[in-house]
């Protein structure tokens, strides 16, 4: 029963890493990494439940009967473009943070802006 | 598969970034393995290549230690242990993996493996779902692209100052200089690597690829271009703000396909219509979504690399010339 | 014939992964960086290059082929000028050969992961 | 042209958003945004009198039929949210131009206009589509575009803030992006209506109980319920003005939405409600959110961050009657989502006229302001009596139906809480009064003027409409109800 | 032999991993995600030929190409100040500070 799921599993353990990553971590490249990370795991996930043993990859040829199936791949495909396309913004945040407050450490930054709400 | 726990612990942010690129080679891999081509190509190509880049691109912008405190990991872990726990029990009831009697390959999908060669007439059955079924969804995809890349425009964009200091020029050359035999090597490759987006564009229907892959590989093409020989250089021939009006373009092309087929007469979107016969209609209207799409992703792309890029290259001139101007709050 | 290639071409593989094989095992038990990069490229090269003559040997038809002779020019022209480029930026940045440091120890640095 | 209507809303905004690009100058884009606008508004209401007079729409894309391709599919309920969204859009693109001609350098104004558009185009998405993977791409698309409208903000705290949000957000799409996975693995679907069909024999499973969880919580994300509310203040008082006015309208509300659409119509309200807790955790979260987030309030120096925290007990309204779980109550969930946008998108589009004048937001700042630029500050105090729920404004007529739905649930207890939190709402609201009204004007500040016109028109645009959907409650009644109904299944 | 051959592929790839992980300088990393780069390539056309669709080379040919830009890209960026390495023996300590 358990042989069975084990793709899963691991799709699982690496989702929770990236998450682990994403709340934990103070840096906000990690963080991007973390979330990174989270995304393709989810991708792995979405693409095991497509597998079907002794399938080919999802192309027409001859001779071959056995596809796996095609939906979880046009669905990741997408999604993969979201993902990259939050990465790319949220990395344009960090560089903007780091130019307007001199650094990219969560705590850091939550520091200075309580310096500044007390200032004002 | 476990190399991300050697994210976590790493702290080094460029090893990280590494090794991002490594997991996401290896997840491409694991996708050829489940027979996900087109997935493969593109998580390789987004996942290990571009990504990295725009990665790289940020650290040495912001710095690549992460500062040794780590706050409340406990709550952290608790949350995450709550989650996996729920997604482990979620597990228990799931069609085995690989079983061909599974919900998934009984309802939606045979159709697409059945009759799309009837009814789109493409035999990459992710292209044809990709173009044709789910069009929608890849219309979305490209909204999406643009979306962030306005938005790296709207958070990036200098203003216009492009005078090269003298020193820019030096460290050029400099850089130039050593990285002589690679520059050779690349000024062979960067046609070629262009032949194979166009390649990859354009056999998408028959192999895996299609317009999303080739844009990026285009895009990685020139970007070598761009790190080798300069952004400047890299910008006379590619203008930016053409590059910027192309994924207009991209996006329109795409749109302008759907309300071509409402104007004649079908919804928005049914290839059907485009031609007298349906499957030359299909052929016709996946060939020029990808093309959207593949124009779209390829400038977007560059124009948000561009950006990083000037920004990097705007901080450094800064820090040569000590606190004459800050670069960042002129604005 | 079949049988000529096939054998040549499993011929090829074999040395090509073991030449692989070694330059993973160079790559974690050379000293220093220079000596791993030797390790690895080297080997990387050749070990890459016969993996795919052998199977070029073994493909059915002619775009495979060309693919495949693709793929080796690629990596012929690649491998080695990344090589080149790694270490000349290495040496640029100030990271020197083991040699440099008479009072070093050899093997392997501990590392504290 | 009339069959493709659900069509034309979605894709509309999304063309013009590139077609921005070709237009330079700043009015001319603001123009054409606002065209756009309009014109979606048309359509929608289009669509809303077609709905209610045929019943449901559903449009094929690429004419492929359902479960194998993706269906647009309007019924009453989405009719009414376009409605409203395009409506909010509409009026406060209106103001745009002045504001941002004020807060934004010249060289990002067409950017934004694009931003605001491809933000539309999302929200449209999300409502208008039938297929659950389409509706993460829209989110997508809606959410990118507003973290980048958020960072547009001049403080540099903006940027933090839509990091914050960005990261939130990301992580709810991911969690709806599993969720929407685990079903399609459980039933071979995507689709919508199919799903709901299929649910119904691999609903004991514990892989759909799972997949129920994710997308409730990353819903939940997205919809700041109380303790996943953090990114919310932040995001909404640093954003340029017209943005907060647009998004604290209309975002949230999407939310609402989706969460409504995924509990009663893909899963089945005896699925959502009698086999899991649901019911109970939503109504205890959305009553300490409302009581949180309007205790935080009170506390707040910054008037944007004020009307943060109260949207976030809005929602806490909002989740109250939707968990309720009787008809009554989700009409009455329906009726605050059309209230509450429209008195959040009049206060904060008055902010941002104050912010237009005197370019600040602290509390302190608004000393005798009500005489200053007493219209403005009027519609303020209007759209704050809205919020606490007086006779006459909408913010009564949501709450009182809440009061309703509450009691013939037999739960009194739940009545007479959310009776409390409004008393709340009257210290929060009473302290920007208190301060406009009566106290000097700052020194220095004697030559504030009124706000523009440009800014004027929308705002009592929306708190006439205050009043009037709140005297005049037919229409607005009537829409609500019939979606609700058709939600549970009853024919009127 | 091709499974074996696979075998030995992803023994060399775990291989190329240890070294990236452990570092311990910035270059080594470089130089095991491109030695790791290139046994990709060889896996996947290696697998390619497995799993009988020898047709799907052109990924293969992308993780080539993809693979050469990363490194020149990471070069490039360790131009900056930032990378600068100290000289050796301090520098395993540094870089490896975890």
């Amino acid at each position: 029963m358990f042989l069975g799921l084990y793709n899963y599993w691991i799709a699982i353990l690496l989702m929770m890493i990236g998450f682990y990553i994403v709340i934990a971590h103070g840096n906000l490249v990690k963080k991007l990494v973390g979330l990174t990370i989270f995304q393709t795991s989810v991708f792995i996930f979405y693409i095991s439940v497509g597998v079907v043993e002794r399938g080919s990859a999802p192309i027409l040829a001859e001779g071959i009967s056995d596809y796996s199936n095609p939906l979880p791949h046009v669905l990741i495909l997408t999604a993969i473009v979201v993902g990259i396309a939050t990465t790319a913004l949220g990395l344009a945040l960090v560089i903007r943070i780091k130019e307007s407050y001199g650094c990219v450490e969560e705590d850091e930054i939550q520091k200075l802006d309580q310096l500044n709400e007390e200032k004002s | 598969m476990v190399i991300a726990i050697a994210i976590v612990r790493t702290r080094n942010l460029l090893a990280v970034v590494m090794l991002s690129g490594i997991y996401g080679l290896l997840s491409a891999c694991f996708f050829v393995v489940v027979d996900a081509v087109d997935v493969a190509f593109t998580e390789a190509s987004v996942g290990a290549g571009i990504s990295g880049l725009l990665m790289l691109a940020a650290i040495t912008i912001t710095g690549r230690k992460e500062a040794p405190k780590r706050h409340k990991p406990f709550l952290a872990l608790f949350v995450v242990l709550v989650t996996g726990g729920m997604l482990i029990y979620g597990t228990m009831d799931m069609p085995y993996f690989g079983a061909a009697d599974a919900p998934v390959h009984q309802h939606v999908a045979p159709r697409y493996i059945n009759e799309s060669m009837q009814e789109v007439g493409v035999p990459n059955i992710v292209t044809a779902v990709l173009g044709s079924y789910r069009a929608f969804d890849t219309l979305g995809e490209v909204a999406v692209i643009f979306t962030a890349g306005i938005g790296v425009l709207s958070l990036l964009t200098l203003p216009r100052r492009r005078k090269k200091t003298s020193s820019d020029e030096a460290t050029e050359e400099q850089m130039h200089e050593r990285h002589m035999v690679v520059r050779i090597v690349s000024k062979a490759l960067i046609p070629f690597i262009l032949l194979f987006a166009l390649y990859v564009q354009f056999h998408g229907d028959f192999g895996p690829g299609g317009g999303f892959q080739a844009g990026v590989i285009f895009a990685a093409g020139i970007i070598l271009y761009t790190m080798l020989f300069g952004l400047d250089t890299a910008q006379k021939v590619f203008n930016p703000s053409i590059i910027q009006l192309l994924a207009a373009v991209g996006l329109l092309l795409y749109a302008s396909v759907g309300v071509v087929s409402m104007i004649n007469g079908a919804n928005f979107l049914d290839y059907n219509v485009l031609a007298d016969d349906p499957i030359d209609g299909q052929h016709i209207g996946i060939l020029i979504i990808e093309l959207g799409v593949g124009i779209t992703v390829a400038s977007v792309m560059l124009s948000i690399f561009f950006n990083f890029d000037a920004r990097r290259q705007a901080i450094q001139n800064s820090n040569k010339q000590k606190g004459e101007q800050d670069v960042s709050r002129t604005l | 014939m079949n049988v000529f290639l096939e054998i040549s071409s499993g011929l090829c593989l074999l040395i090509g992964c073991f030449l692989c094989f070694s330059g993973g095992i160079g790559i974690i038990r050379f000293p220093d960086f220079y000596t791993r990069m030797h390790a690895a490229s080297v080997t990387d090269t050749l070990g890459a290059s016969l993996v795919l003559i052998g199977l070029m040997l073994q493909s059915p038809n002619g775009v495979v082929l060309m693919k495949l002779i693709l793929i080796l020019m690629c990596t012929l022209f690649i491998n080695p000028s990344a090589s080149h480029a790694l270490a000349k930026a290495a040496l640029h940045n100030g990271l020197l050969p083991l040699q440099a440091k008479p009072d070093d120890q050899g093997g392997n640095k501990p590392s504290k992961l | 042209m009339l069959a493709h209507l659900p069509i034309l809303q979605v894709v509309v905004p999304l063309m013009a958003a590139p077609l921005c690009w070709f237009l330079n100058r700043s009015k001319l884009v603001w123009i054409f945004a606002l065209l756009v606008c309009a014109a979606t508004c048309t359509n929608s209401t289009l669509l809303l009198i077609e709905v209610m007079k045929s019943g449901t729409i559903t449009y094929e894309l690429g004419g492929w039929e359902a479960p194998w391709g993706i269906e647009l599919r309007i019924d009453k309920l989405n009719a009414f949210l376009l409605l409203i969204i395009s409506t909010i859009a509409t009026v406060v693109m209106f103001a745009a131009n002045t504001s941002i001609q004020k807060e934004l350098s010249e060289d990002r104004h067409t950017l934004f206009y694009s931003l605001y558009l491809l933000s539309l185009t999302g929200m449209y998405g999300i409502v208008a589509t039938g297929d659950a993977f389409n509706v993460f791409v829209f989110l997508e698309i809606s959410s990118l575009s507003a973290y980048a409208l958020i960072a547009l903000g001049n403080d540099r705290r903006a940027l933090w803030a839509a990091f914050q949000y960005l990261i939130m957000g990301t992580i709810g799409a991911t969690f709806i992006l599993i969720g929407i996975g685990m079903l399609y693995q459980m039933t071979g679907t995507l689709n919508m209506s199919d799903l709901a069909i299929r649910l119904v024999d691999v609903g004991h499973t514990r892989t759909v109980f799972v997949a129920f969880a994710f997308l409730i919580v990353g819903l939940c994300l997205k919809l700041a319920l109380f303790p996943l509310h953090l990114w919310l203040p932040n995001a909404y008082a640093y954003a340029p003005s017209i943005v907060t006015a647009f998004l604290a309208a209309t975002s949230t509300k999407v939310a609402v939405y989706l969460l409504i659409r995924f509990t009663f119509t893909v899963f089945g309200i005896s699925f959502s409600f009698t086999t899991l807790p649901l019911q109970s955790i939503l109504m205890v979260l959305g009553l300490v959110g409302v009581f949180v987030a309007s205790v935080t309030a009170i506390y707040q120096q910054n008037v944007k961050h004020i009307l943060a925290y109260s949207s976030i007990a809005q929602v806490g309204y909002m989740i109250i009657g939707y968990s309720i779980n009787t008809s009554t109550g989700v009409m009455a969930t329906l009726l605050h989502l059309f209230n509450h946008a429209l008195m959040k998108s009049a206060l904060f589009l008055a902010l941002g006229a104050i912010m237009y004048r005197i370019g600040s937001v602290q509390l302190s700042q608004f000393q005798g302001l009500g005489r200053q630029m007493p219209l403005t500050m009027s519609a303020i105090v209007i759209g704050g009596l809205s919020l606490i729920g007086v006779p006459l404004s909408v913010g009564f007529i949501s709450k009182w139906y809440l009061l309703i739905a509450s009691v013939e649930a037999g739960m009194w207890s739940v009545a007479v809480l959310i009776l409390l939190g409004s008393l709340l709402a009257i210290v929060y609201i009473w302290r920007i009064v208190e301060m406009a009204y009566f106290k000097p004007p700052l020194p220095g500040r004697e030559t504030v003027k009124e706000a523009p016109w440009t800014f004027l028109a929308p705002i009592w645009a929306l708190v006439i409409a205050n009043i009037y959907f709140g005297i005049d409650t037919r229409l607005s009644v009537q829409v609500a109800q019939a979606a609700s109904q058709s939600l549970f299944g009853i024919n009127p | 032999m091709l499974a074996a051959a696979t075998i030995a592929i992803l023994v060399v790839m775990l291989l190329a991993i240890i070294r990236c992980i452990v570092g311990p300088t910035l270059y080594d990393r470089i130089l095991a995600f491109n030695f790791f780069g290139t046994k990709a390539i060889l896996l996947i056309s290696v697998l390619g030929f497995l799993m009988g669709r020898p047709e799907f080379l052109d990924i293969a040919l992308v993780y080539a190409l993809i693979n050469f830009i990363s490194v020149i890209g990471v070069l490039r960026y360790s131009d900056s100040a930032e990378f600068k390495v100290t000289p050796y023996p301090p520098s395993s300590t540094q870089e490896s500070d975890k």
